[in-house]
């Protein structure tokens, strides 16, 4: 049965990552059609929102784990899963539960995890500290002394694309490294406007301003771009998720070589987990329903899972699959997952609205210099104040 | 209502929202009849037309034709044909089709069109013209192309909205003998709107003036002419104007007579005399073609000063200056006068109008 | 006068049938698209509405909000430089073309073409090209310090406090060829008598513009100002294209606002008070206008 | 002609042209080809044009070059190499997500969605206009001035309220939906120029037709319709343009297999594989532009008459 | 070359590309004439009159005005004023701003300005309508301004294209005196453009007839009535035409005769009766007015039947059929006859022109 499939992935490692899963679904005698949107979750979920709201909707889709979905499966718009999740046994397998947590609604799952993203990597460019004459950093106070000598060699320190949702995240990213965990939940999961007014975020706004710093000059719009920018060593370093490895890979760069990467900015060994999930819209045609439950199915099979997350860069949601061709990155991803060092990521606690304002908050803070972290903190501490 | 009439129209009134354009309208129109609606622009003659036709709603009051009420008919079932000043040909379609036009939306078969056409551009001698579009026609050839359009559809009655004004004067006065000669030999009902006063007074069986949606007078072009009933239609009619001057009656031997600063004029001859009476206020209204100049015809006789001359060929218009009036006077091309010489002027009081100078009306 | 006679009046809805069925789809559109949708978006901005629209009123917090929101409020303000910058530069620059192509010259087809043929694009395109021919790395700056000038800078598009004159220019480029036209058409329209009537007063050509030609053209300037101005109030693809909002969103522009927190924050209420609050920016401007154009009891034609 | 002024101006200069037993100045006033106001008018219009071309060129002189030469940087200069190769990436092969079938199968979708929506559009568009200016009926106006007013809601504020009208009619996600969201959308601005296109036809043509017995869809088919060729054509060419260039509603109003042209552009330009191939997007974005290009190139001489004869009228 | 001429006009040409408009034309217009411009439709005159004004450039020839050789001046520094048929008054302006605005960019003294437009407002008796803005007046009143627009610049040479034909007869016949006595007190040099024999042959001091860019004759207009120089010019002038009649001349008697279908016609009171030679093919032109019908004049009689009636009020026209020919004939509005009488006709051959049939020329 042919089966509709949206998702943003299409940049290179992305649109590898995504075959693998084609092929899966192919090989179970089924069509995976695929509707791939580009430009990232921002040009694609209105689409997919608009589609299954206006009764057309497609076989399945992606959407970040968190709260993007939420009102649609209250609505009663998607396929509730928990058959399939009760046969795959998907409560005993996938790790950290946290992710399963985000797919069930009153007790009912709804969607597939497919992968764990986190976003706590500091990727460096090893060519670009070569050439600037200053060891590779090991961590961010370290990163943040070499930056003059990279400016002195006509190299931007830290590479940030002009979207919003790559400064936010980075500013998050710098709150679990400085701020600490537990700063972090009390911020994202209490919505303590308290904590997110105080002296420890203090610091962590001022890890921004340093950031804002050294990104000034990185001309770029999509997070790739900016990724492009350490891959070709006209940047020092990125704060970006572990998606970025798949450009890495695409690039045939050598972990530990070429580029190095530092979870948790080196500083704090957390990452948090975040990823993709897909959700399956009510069908009418029973055939698609039961195609539905094949490639929900299929998502989860440990073949696919490997195949999927080596491409994509990301870590497998079930932790009982064999994953020793991952590199480097992958391997210190998988040990700090091990350990249990995780946090849920912000997009799982906090709404998408609270998002969007934060995202606002931080593309401007980024490009306006004027802006005084004290300001932005003030402003940051009433978005959470009003957070739901 | 008069149950022969080709057309009557009955306490017709029309407003465009607040603006009242007729009021109360009745006329009635002969079978046979040429009957002209002439009046000055925006007076509501087209307006009348075109509720006639249909192509207006009327607010108030009815509409027969040949003895029907029409008021709510469409246009095309009142048995009108209709010609319009801008000729409105369809641009695509060639003359022939042009005049077949109605009759093919009305799926008349096509041999009883050929037949009509046929002999509507016989009528009209547009015979070479009918394979031609109207950009390719003169502008006399495309009215006639025109009126062929109102012909073939075998009407009643014939609506014509000023039909010749796009026309240059020659054209204009060919084209005002082709139409009469049509009425002639067709005897049709035609009514026809105008504001240029030689085509009502040639063309018209009885003239309609119209002034702000009422109608001043409805009579036939000499009765018009030469008695109009009031102040308007004297001054309408005729080019140049009547010669008006304001005055009063007095009492002068054993008759009566008009004066106007301190100058006597008998009224003798005017034929409406007995009905006269000294001490009313006036108007004496006199054409330019009924004053004599040096005539000696032996009459009352008025001094005058040629002011300016008008040579027209054919005739010679002089305005003169004449106990603190202009006056125009309509003489032979042939006679010519210095500007600034002085005239000797007798009226013909028998041609001429008195108006009572409240009511406006003839007395 | 007998009853009879009376009798026939049709009813009054059934006069002009066919028109009334013929403009069927026109009055759905009118009432029930634009009417309809803007009665029901203004409705749901006093929601709580988040990612479906639900009946849950919360008074006017959704637009306390809104008008506390920095990103609203410097939408706005990019929209009002960059709306009358764009009027007042697409007319004067529109009208100077038609001007000058109105002057008897030579290859006017040509002229016409070359200007009129960005209108041809799309604004997704239109930003793509401007984008990258202001891109300071190989765009116009890398060039001119190529050339040697090495301290030159025009980086408009990554520069906060002028990226919307950035975004202006592109508009500009696309869209001055449509006003040339309507200028162009207007001033074929103009009595050649008039030019006559000033040349033998001796007014020289560019009084003879400003004074009588231009204010002859008064119907002309609103129908392009409508045309215009509807554009202005809905620009969107342009600035995403061309730098989505940023740097920072010191370009953002009310109609994207919208469209983000309709679908990317899922707060419908949020984008449909921000719809409402440029609706009744746009009435506020256009109602008397049409008011006075097409009401009023204007007279046909 | 030029020539024999020229003739006249070198022979001439200060003394006017001689012609045997006349003098003084005779003939037409010498005006040399190059006077100050030739300068002025054709050196702006010059200026003008290149800055109106340079966006094209560079779009051209990108596409055609391979991307080592894009690296090298002047984006004016012109290819050392050319290469089709990136057109016939643009076209035939370019990535999205899993299809590598490029701009072309997008071109297909295009046509169509835009040939039944500008012909339903139009035809919808042009009966209002004529209604409007024939057969006014009470209220028509108002309704007029609604649909003006709806001109200038942004199409993302009506996006929720028509998919929801969409999927209570049955039709959100198939063509006829597409078709009719352009044709609402298109409707205000092509209504105000047929309108005022048919106000602006003699009335009496209209009259004429009515007392011949032609009813209103006869007169509107057999009369109006031929006569009103270059209003077609601007309606035309707004929304070919528009529609062609459409994104929001082909891509909110479709599905994958039948996305327009402009998704699958938009598709190419954003899905970044590493570097951008600024040489693949241009050549797609001339592609995908081509459409309404040509028909400009080829009707803009009607355009600024129909313009002229239906735009301008108040 | 006259050198006294106010506007002289040597070997003018005129083409628009390929097309010839103005043929080596020449003119010399007197100081202080008023120089009516009378031809149909596309002849050339608007054209010669943009020429002289130096709106257009001539392709060969030269222009003098005042003596001063102004070919290749601009229109400003001609000394010349000209009216529009369009008015083309400066919509947005006052009535006011519309008089001055030439002497306002010209830099004249505010007080200078105020003076002339006080004056010229006086002469037009537009003081009333200073404030209004042109939309706010009638017809009659915006040609009035426009012709002040050229008073307030205190020129030589009025211009005039047309300037009442967008007028409606009644205002047209009004403007015309108007016109008429602001030349005799201006005495200025008016060049005025017109395709209305009226206007020509009331306004004229003389009239050029041009057709295809040649002028045919220049003349007063009594001379260009009377004795027209070709059959264009006979046949242009005169409303209804000059009937014409295809003939040959013979001998009768001691004198000689035009003879056409077999009837004859003597034309021994014909003023160029010596320059007749029998035998050459002519036609023959006698005006409408110069037939008499029932008039017993005692000379030949022709017998004729009257096919149509046209009462115009003062006149009446009668169309008759006499021997093959259709004739017009033009009679006192008073008399009247049926359609199908039998009348007789004696013509005026006194005031007949005879053609030569080959050159058009007048015998
Ligand atoms: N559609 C309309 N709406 C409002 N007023 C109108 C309309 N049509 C005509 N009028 C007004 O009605 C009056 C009569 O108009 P109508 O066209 O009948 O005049 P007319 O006598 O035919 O003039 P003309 O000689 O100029 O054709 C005018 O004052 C005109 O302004
Ligand atoms: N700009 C032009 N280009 C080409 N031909 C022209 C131009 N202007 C006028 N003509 C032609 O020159 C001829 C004379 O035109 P002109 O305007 O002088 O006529 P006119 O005698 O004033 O006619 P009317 O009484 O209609 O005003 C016409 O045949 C016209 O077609
Ligand atoms: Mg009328
Ligand atoms: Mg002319």
């Amino acid at each position: 049965t042919d089966l509709e499939v949206t998702h943003w992935w299409t940049s290179g490692g992305e649109a590898a990552a995504v075959a693998e899963l084609a092929k899966a679904f192919d090989a179970t005698g089924n069509h995976w059609v695929d509707g791939a949107i580009a430009g990232s979750g921002s040009t694609a979920r209105p689409i997919m929102i608009s589609r299954i709201t206006g009764g057309d909707p497609m076989g399945a889709t992606q959407f970040n784990h968190g709260r993007q979905a939420e009102e649609l499966v209250q609505a009663g718009l998607m396929k509730d899963l928990t058959d399939v999740a009760t046969a795959g046994k998907w409560k005993d397998i996938i790790r950290p539960s946290t992710l399963l947590d985000s797919c069930t609604i009153d007790g009912k799952i709804y969607c597939a995890p497919v992968n764990i993203h986190s976003w706590q990597w500091l990727w460096l460019s090893n060519a670009a500290f070569q050439k600037a004459g200053v060891a590779v950093p090991k961590n961010w106070d370290e990163f943040v002394a070499a930056a003059p000598a990279l400016e002195k060699a006509g190299i931007v320190p830290l590479a940030v694309g002009g979207q919003g949702w790559q400064a936010s995240g980075a500013f998050n990213v710098l709150m679990i490294a400085i701020g600490g965990k537990d700063n972090y939940l009390k911020v994202f999961k209490d919505k303590d406007a308290a904590v997110a007014a105080g002296p420890e975020i203090a610091k962590v706004f001022k890890a921004a301003d340093d950031a804002r710093r050294m990104s000034k000059g990185s001309n770029v719009q999509d997070w790739n771009q900016a990724t492009n920018l350490v891959i070709t060593g006209k940047a020092g370093g990125q704060i970006m998720g572990d998606w970025a490895q798949g450009e890495f890979q695409v690039a045939k760069q050598v972990a530990g070589k070429d580029y190095t990467c530092l979870p948790g900015l080196g500083v704090n060994e957390i990452i948090s987990t975040s990823g993709d999930a897909f959700y399956f819209p009510l069908q009418k045609d029973a055939e698609k329903a039961k195609a539905q439950d094949v490639l929900a199915a299929t998502l989860l099979d440990p073949k696919t899972q490997v195949a999927f997350n080596l491409k994509k860069g990301s870590l497998p949601v079930r932790a009982d699959v064999d994953i020793s061709a991952a590199n480097d990155c992958m391997k210190k991803g998988l040990e700090i997952l091990a350990k249990g060092n995780i946090v849920t990521s912000s997009d799982q606690l906090a709404s998408p609205d609270t998002t969007k304002q934060i995202e606002d908050l931080f593309a401007e803070f980024f490009a306006n210099t004027t802006m005084t972290p004290d300001a932005a903190q003030k402003r940051f501490a009433d978005i959470i104040a009003a957070a739901d | 209502m008069n149950m022969n009439a080709s057309v009557s129209i009955k306490d017709l009134s029309l407003n465009f929202g607040a603006v009242s354009v007729l009021k109360d309208l009745n006329l009635d129109i002969n079978d046979g009849e040429f009957l002209v609606l002439l009046g000055s622009s925006g007076c509501g003659k087209s307006t009348l037309l075109n509720c006639i036709a249909g192509l207006l709603d009327a607010s108030e009051g009815q509409i027969f034709i040949k003895g029907k009420n029409v008021t709510w008919e469409e246009p095309k079932d009142r048995g009108i044909g209709m010609v319009f000043q801008s000729y409105a040909l369809y641009p695509q379609m060639t003359v022939e089709k042009n005049l077949s036009f109605g009759l093919r939306v009305a799926k008349v078969p096509q041999p009883e069109i050929d037949k009509r056409v046929a002999r509507a551009s016989e009528i009209l001698q547009i015979q070479p013209l009918l394979k031609r579009k109207p950009a390719e026609l003169s502008g006399g050839q495309r009215q006639r192309v025109a009126i062929g359009r109102a012909l073939v559809r075998d009407v009643d009655v014939f609506l014509f909205d000023e039909p010749l004004s796009n026309l240059d004067a020659k054209l204009r006065s060919e084209l005002r003998v082709e139409i009469k000669r049509l009425h002639q030999s067709l005897k049709n009902t035609m009514i026809y709107v105008t504001h240029d006063q030689i085509e009502a007074l040639t063309l018209a069986d009885r003239i309609a003036i119209m002034k702000s949606g009422i109608i001043q007078q409805l009579d036939d072009p000499t009765t018009i002419y030469n008695r109009p009933r009031n102040l308007f239609v004297a001054g309408f009619i005729g080019s140049p104007s009547m010669n008006f001057l304001q005055g009063e009656l007095v009492k002068s031997g054993d008759g009566i007579a008009f004066t106007a600063n301190g100058v006597n004029f008998s009224l003798a001859a005017y034929d409406g005399v007995s009905k006269l009476q000294p001490g009313r206020k006036v108007v004496l209204g006199v054409r330019p073609e009924h004053i004599k100049v040096n005539e000696n015809t032996g009459g009352e006789e008025h001094d005058a000063t040629v002011d300016i001359e008008e040579p027209m060929g054919a005739d010679n218009l002089l305005w003169l200056k004449h106990a603190g009036h202009t006056m125009s006077v309509r003489i032979n091309g042939a006679r010519r006068f210095n500007v600034g010489s002085k005239v000797k002027l007798s009226f013909d009081m028998a041609l001429a109008s008195v108006f009572d100078a409240e009511s406006e009306l003839r007395l | 006068m007998t009853g009879q006679a009376k009798a026939g009046r049709p009813f009054k809805l059934f006069r002009n049938l066919n028109s009334k069925i013929a403009s069927i789809p026109m009055i759905l559109t009118a009432m029930v698209i634009f009417l309809g949708g803007t009665i029901w978006t203004v409705v749901y901005s006093f929601t709580n509405s988040k990612l479906l629209p639900r009946l849950n009123f919360v008074g006017i917090e959704q637009y306390q909000r809104l008008w506390a929101a920095p990103r609203w409020v410097v939408s706005i303000e990019n929209l009002a430089i960059y709306g009358i910058l764009s009027l007042i530069f697409s007319l004067v620059i529109g009208f100077m073309l038609a001007a000058l192509m109105d002057q008897k010259i030579r290859f006017e087809n040509t002229f016409r073409t070359i200007f009129l043929y960005p209108f041809a694009l799309s604004f997704i395109v239109t930003g793509l090209v401007w984008q990258w021919i202001l891109n300071p790395e190989f765009g116009v700056q890398a060039v001119v310090r190529s050339l040697g000038w090495t301290s030159f800078s025009f980086d408009p598009l990554y520069t906060s406090e002028i990226v919307i004159y950035g975004v202006l220019i592109a508009a500009l480029w696309q869209g001055t060829g449509l006003v040339m036209c309507l200028m162009l058409a207007g001033l074929r329209g103009i009595d050649e008598d008039i030019w006559k009537a000033a040349r033998v007063d001796g007014i020289p050509m560019w009084r003879t513009y400003l004074f009588v030609i231009i204010p002859m053209m008064r119907p002309v300037f609103i129908t392009t100002l409508v045309i215009i101005a509807s554009g202005i109030v809905k620009v969107y693809d342009l600035v995403v294209a061309q730098t989505s909002g940023g740097p920072g969103i010191s370009s953002e522009v009310p109609a994207k606002y919208v469209y983000d927190y309709m679908f990317q924050a899922q707060n419908l209420g949020q984008g449909f008070a921000a719809s409402t609050m440029m609706l009744v920016t746009v009435a506020i401007i256009i109602i008397p206008w049409a008011y006075l154009e097409f009401g009023g009891g204007r007279k046909r034609g | 002609m030029a020539d024999n002024i020229a003739l006249k101006a070198v022979n001439g200069g200060d003394t006017p042209f001689e012609k045997k037993s006349v003098s003084g100045p005779s003939g037409p006033k010498p005006r040399p080809v190059v006077s100050a106001r030739n300068i002025i008018v054709y050196g702006t219009l010059f200026v003008a044009a290149v800055y109106y071309l340079i966006p094209l060129y560079v779009m051209v002189v990108t596409s055609l070059k391979g991307m080592p030469e894009i690296r090298l940087g002047n984006i004016f200069a012109p290819p050392m190499e050319i290469t089709f190769e990136p057109w016939v990436k643009a076209w035939a092969t370019a990535c999205t997500g899993l299809n590598c079938d490029g701009l072309s199968r997008g071109f297909w979708n295009s046509v169509r969605i835009t040939v039944p929506s500008v012909i339903v559009s139009i035809a919808i568009a042009s009966v209002n206009g004529y209604a409007l200016a024939n057969w006014r009926f009470k209220g028509s106006e108002f309704f007029f001035a609604v649909l003006i007013i709806g001109a200038f809601i942004p199409y993302q504020v009506m996006i929720y309220p028509i998919v929801i009208i969409l999927r209570e009619i049955g039709i959100y996600g198939s063509l006829t939906g597409l078709v009719i969201v352009h044709s609402i959308f298109g409707m205000p601005i092509l209504t105000l120029l047929f309108r005022n296109y048919f106000v602006s036809l003699p009335e009496e043509l209209f009259k004429a037709a009515r007392v011949d017995g032609a009813g209103f869809w006869q007169i509107f088919l057999k009369i109006m319709l031929p006569m009103s060729l270059p209003i077609f054509v601007v309606a035309m060419i707004l929304q070919v343009t528009g529609i062609w260039n459409d994104f929001l509603f082909g891509v909110v109003f479709t599905r994958p297999d039948t996305y327009p042209m402009t998704v699958q552009l938009n598709n190419i330009v954003n899905s970044v594989q590493g570097v951008k191939e600024y040489n693949v997007n241009m050549a797609a974005t001339i592609l995908t532009g081509l459409v309404p290009l040509v028909v400009y190139f080829v009707s803009g001489r009607l355009f600024v008459r129909g313009i002229a004869a239906g735009a301008v009228k108040g």
